[in-house]
């Protein structure tokens, strides 16, 4: 369950949003709405535990995140920039993902999850050469690698075209059936199953 | 008086250092009051609007 | 009861108030004790009878450099607390004396020039004291410059808190290999210390100056952190109401 | 652990080796200013010994300067800095690994590269040693340092010289005690206590500035 209580954030002396409150359960999407500059990406960072929130506190079972050390390492978090090196091909991109997360390197389950995104023929490509469609889905495909519970994506669907969105949707409502948390900010209607979203929308 | 206007022809650097660093200390003081007046104006103008 | 006045006095409005008041005693404090040790100093002091009335120099010179270091020490501390406690006044206090400490480490320098010119000859000598407070001054800078570098506060004053928390680790290790690499090639220059083994008559002046650069510090800090605080909490309205009550 | 640390070593490594032209960068840095330094000074034997170990090492300092803003500039712009954070490994491990990276590229050329400083400054052969010894425990604390004035200054878009401002206070020591090992290794004299002192300082800026700088990040991603 993550909670956020009296949230208040401002950039430089506009303030963007203040008290906001929303709790999201594990199962559970919260569909974050605004305009461009409404503050969506700086709320994402603040419940990674990136920056600190003026006022107000965001809390993971009931403890506050910024206390909760292991809390990060439940996150899986694609921002605006897709956190991929440009100067690495798609499969050196994974498999440095795939050390991080701690899983040891298994090489044919990175070929795997890259057919599965479309790339199996750019795997040994400079990601750099590929488009921003494809290095989006390089970035989209840690969520699947790291299977972690909390999804915290800033939107996912830019660059992105109808077949693989679709394809997307579908990984996201099987993240949901998992009991796994998904807060998402995006232009596009998504379509998840309709119980289980939440929706704030910032002004 | 003479004595001390004079002191061994050193009174330049003497009477230099004691200059400089009453100058400094105050001026940083004028400043910092200088700087609150501004700050009030800008609230102020800001207030208006 | 210290950790609750304490916790009060991290709130920028508390601490606005509580400093007004003591603004004009600890002014008058200074002023007089500036008066008192630059007459003492200038005048009744006697001359030291190796370097005659340049030693007269010291009763400046010295404080500036202890303020200095103290100062950073201050900053550190205050550093220290932003990053741990995310208090907003150790965050200002953080931003301010660095560039009073700056301030203070010029002075001791240019100072220590016009002291060095009647003794040694020429205004810059590589001196170990000198060549410190050098780079105690490059050490102010960078906070300075930092501060100077970002428009939003808050996280400048964090940074510059863990720049001081390193220098405060670094000043020490400055000053023991300034002053061996000094001894490294100047064994054999007989070192006139500015302060040798001071004797009484020459001791009050200067802890009378000392004790005047401290007040000196302690009002200009407090000035500068209230212009600050007006400028951060411009929005609040405990500062639009304090405007009404002004003009 | 030890493998993620290498994990992150290779992949610096790799995207270096991926510009090839920058590659070569310090090196030549290393050359330019030790040839400059001749010309401009004098070409006379004794006296460029007697100014050669503050030449190297002053060209150490400020090869260091100029190329640690590498170190967090790229992962800064393309967000993979907040990876790092979001890994189960302390962040402090992967930032170490990507400093040992920036130290492969920096540091150990100037070790291929100091023979050739020292026959250009005219620094006696047996001093070589002692030189390779320092400029080994040496430079290590030039990265180490100098990627905590790059976490300070990577969210500030002009890092430029104020890094040089930030880092130089915390570089002296170091230039100290380097130069002067090798002037006294030059004049015969013991050299054990200067390089003592470098690793200390070594030890001193393994321990503590992968915390600075972790603690510098997390403040500059705010």
């Amino acid at each position: 369950m993550l909670k956020a209580h009296g949230l208040k954030c401002v950039r430089g002396d506009t303030e963007l949003f203040s008290n906001l409150e929303f709790s999201v359960k594990s199962g559970e999407a919260l569909v974050v709405k605004g305009d461009n500059g409404s503050g969506k990406t700086s709320l994402l960072r603040i419940l990674c535990g990136f920056s600190h929130p003026v006022e107000g506190d965001v809390t993971w079972c009931d403890e506050s995140i910024f206390r909760h050390d292991s809390f990060r390492q439940q996150i899986s978090y694609v921002g605006h920039q897709s956190g991929v090196k440009m100067d690495l091909t798609v499969l050196e991109n994974l498999s440095f993902m795939q050390r991080l997360a701690g899983e040891g390197s298994d090489a044919s389950k990175l070929k795997e999850l890259a057919r599965y995104v479309g790339l199996f023929k750019q795997r040994n490509v400079l990601t750099r050469k590929l488009s921003a469609g494809q290095v989006r889905r390089v970035a989209l495909a840690k969520l699947l690698l790291e299977q972690r519970s909390i999804w915290v994506l800033d939107e996912p669907l830019t660059a992105l075209d109808k077949e693989f969105i679709v394809k997307f949707e579908l990984d996201l409502k099987n993240h949901l059936d998992k009991l796994g948390l998904l807060v998402v900010t995006t232009h596009r209607e998504l379509k998840l199953p309709e119980f289980r979203v939440k929706q704030i929308t910032l002004s | 008086m003479q004595e001390i206007t004079y002191l061994e022809g050193r009174a330049l650097f003497v009477w230099g250092a004691y200059g400089i660093t009453v100058v400094v200390l105050v001026l940083s003081i004028v400043f910092t009051s200088l700087r609150k007046n501004k700050i009030l104006k800008e609230i102020k103008q800001a207030l208006e609007q | 009861m210290m950790w609750k006045f304490l916790h009060r006095l991290s709130s920028l409005k508390y601490f606005y108030e509580w400093s007004g008041k003591w603004i004009p005693w600890l002014t008058g404090l200074t002023i007089v004790l500036m008066v008192a040790g630059f007459y003492w100093g200038l005048f009744i002091a006697p001359a030291d009878y190796q370097q005659g009335e340049t030693y007269r120099i010291i009763f400046v010179h010295v404080p500036a450099a202890w303020m200095s270091m103290f100062v950073y020490v201050i900053m550190a501390i205050a550093g220290f607390t932003a990053l741990i406690w995310r208090t907003k006044v150790s965050e200002i206090v953080v931003s301010e004396c660095a560039v009073i400490g700056a301030m203070f480490t010029a002075l001791a320098l240019i100072t220590g020039m016009l002291w060095g010119k009647p003794t040694w000859g020429t205004y810059w000598q590589w001196d170990a004291r000198l060549t410190s407070e050098l780079i105690l001054l490059f050490l102010y800078l960078g906070v300075v410059a930092i501060h100077s570098a970002i428009e939003d506060s808050r996280t400048a004053s964090r940074l510059s808190g863990i720049l001081a928390v390193i220098g405060v680790i670094n000043i020490p290790i400055i000053h023991f290999s300034v002053t061996w690499w000094n001894s490294l090639h100047q064994p054999n220059m007989q070192l006139v210390s500015a302060s040798p083994s001071v004797h009484p008559s020459m001791l009050y002046p200067l802890l009378v100056m000392a004790a005047a650069f401290q007040a000196y510090f302690i009002v200009l800090l407090i000035i500068r952190m209230r212009n600050q605080i007006l400028y951060r909490e411009r929005r609040t309205n405990w500062v639009k109401q304090l405007l009404v009550e002004v003009n | 652990m030890l493998n993620v640390l290498l994990t992150v070593i290779h992949r610096d490594l790799l995207v270096a080796f991926r510009r090839r032209a920058e590659l070569m960068n310090p090196v030549l840095f290393y050359a330019i200013v030790v040839t400059l330094f001749p010309l401009g000074v004098s070409p006379d034997v004794s006296f460029l010994s007697k100014l050669a170990p503050g030449v190297v090492w002053v060209t150490a300092l400020l090869a260091a300067l100029i190329s640690v803003e590498r170190i967090f500039k790229q992962d800064f712009e393309d967000g993979s800095i907040e990876q790092l954070f979001l890994s189960p490994y302390p962040v402090s491990l992967l930032i170490f690994g990507k400093v040992v990276a920036h130290w492969i590229i920096t540091g150990v050329p100037m070790l291929g590269i100091v023979p050739i400083m020292a026959m250009l400054l005219h620094i006696p052969g047996q001093v070589l040693p002692v030189l390779w010894i320092s400029v080994l425990i040496g430079t290590p604390i030039l990265s180490l340092v100098g990627a905590i004035g790059a976490a300070l200054t990577v969210g500030l878009g002009g890092g430029g010289m104020l890094i040089g401002l930030l880092v130089l206070p915390l570089y002296i020591p170091v230039l100290i005690f380097a130069s002067s090992a090798v002037s006294a290794a030059m004049d015969g004299q013991a050299v054990s206590g200067q390089l003592a002192m470098l690793g200390a300082g070594l030890i001193l800026a393994l321990i503590l500035a992968p915390l600075a700088i972790s603690a510098s990040l997390k403040v500059s991603m705010d």
